[in-house]
């Protein structure tokens, strides 16, 4: 499941939700993105999106990760608008029998969603606001999964 | 065609969303950007560094190269940055 | 943080317990394991444990793995005593600034415990009682954290 | 030194905890493993396959190796499982 939203989120009630009514789950691995202050530097960042796109990205994200790895459950919940040093950005979190499937499928949901789903952050500090930059390492991150097998593990 | 654009791009171009008719010979995203180009100020300053300028068709990424025949939004943005 | 504890836990409120008081996080991840019903072959587990040496072990591993990765903190959580299917085992958490290091510290966490900290799992089924057996893919995956740079990730 | 049985080499013990003197020669886990095996038919029984039994000392994890001079504790068990 994707959700595009500018609400916060609550990891508890996410996993809650995921693991409501069924029992067949062994791993949760969750992942929360966090707008962090580099020692006061930012007051405030905004996340500008495109919406209609964003949507259709995140699933077809989604839809990639459930094709690779063995998931029971999965859900992405991206914010946008100005948040705030320590509010939640984004949400990740995925459910499988064991931990390798859950693990690795959250790492690729996230390193998918940082190169592909069309989200901009702009911080606003004392000196003004700047476009955050994207960063080669991600892309590197991304890069790594099309050089592994795509067979869904156990 | 309707063109929007983000972040940036936006801002320098001094426009979010328009509908344009290029003509003919404009077949790619490039000639599309070249085109652009020459519409103004604005739009020579955003698309300045055209080869770190991500686009797409449709709500689909697409390379510079492709074609934009059929398209109905093609989208230019900086590389993202969510997550 | 480690706490090995009978009662269940709840990951929201741990989450929202490292993140207190502070914005200089930018990623969190959590495993939750879980009580897995295989086709209703299990009607209740029970933890048992060595009292003293759980938590000097947890201790340990958490120490190496604060060693190892570049955390901002870390919390393990793990259950004794008898749980039902779909009831909460474990949680792991891990705080970054980056979430390269909050991902593979809580996978390393987790490869360990599992490989070291003295719990044995007892399931109760309609077929009478038994142990679970050790799988030979846990030591294999501790054994990989021995093959890898000690190295701090940023 | 106080010895510790847990899980299945507990249930086949038949006991959890018990203070033992071995005789002098009984120098590392495995001679212990040994001695304990010759006390009875549970303790055979439990440490028949004395290759899958790990032992801690001192709340340590130990190797069958490993000298037991100056052990205030040690521990009998299966492979662990938790997490």
């Amino acid at each position: 499941m994707i959700r595009v939203q500018r609400e916060d989120f609550d990891v508890g009630a996410e996993i809650a939700r995921i693991k409501a009514r069924r029992s067949d789950i062994g791993a949760i691995v969750t992942f929360t993105g966090t707008v962090r202050d580099r020692d006061g530097a930012v007051a405030a960042m905004t996340l500008e999106h495109y919406p209609g796109m964003t949507e259709a990205e995140l699933a077809r994200v989604e839809a990639e990760a459930c094709a690779r790895f063995a998931l029971q459950a999965s859900l992405i919940v991206h914010r946008y608008g100005t948040l705030e040093p320590g509010d939640n950005i984004v949400l990740v979190a995925t459910a499988s029998e064991h931990r390798e499937a859950a693990f690795e499928a959250a790492r690729f949901l996230m390193d998918y969603l940082k190169t592909r789903a069309p989200f901009w952050k702009r911080e606003d500090g004392p000196s003004g606001a700047r476009w955050v930059e994207a960063e080669a390492r991600d892309e590197a991150a991304t890069a790594r999964w099309s050089k592994e097998p795509a067979a869904k593990q156990p | 065609m309707r063109l929007l654009y983000f972040a940036w791009v936006k801002e320098k171009a001094g426009i979010a969303a328009e509908e344009v008719a290029p003509p003919d010979g404009v077949a790619t995203v490039a000639e599309l950007i070249d085109w652009l180009k020459g519409r103004g100020p604005e739009f020579a300053h955003a698309f300045a560094r055209a080869e770190v300028i991500r686009a797409a068709i449709d709500q689909r990424h697409v390379r510079h190269d492709a074609p934009i025949a059929g398209a109905r939004e093609i989208a230019f943005f900086p590389p993202v940055t969510g997550g």
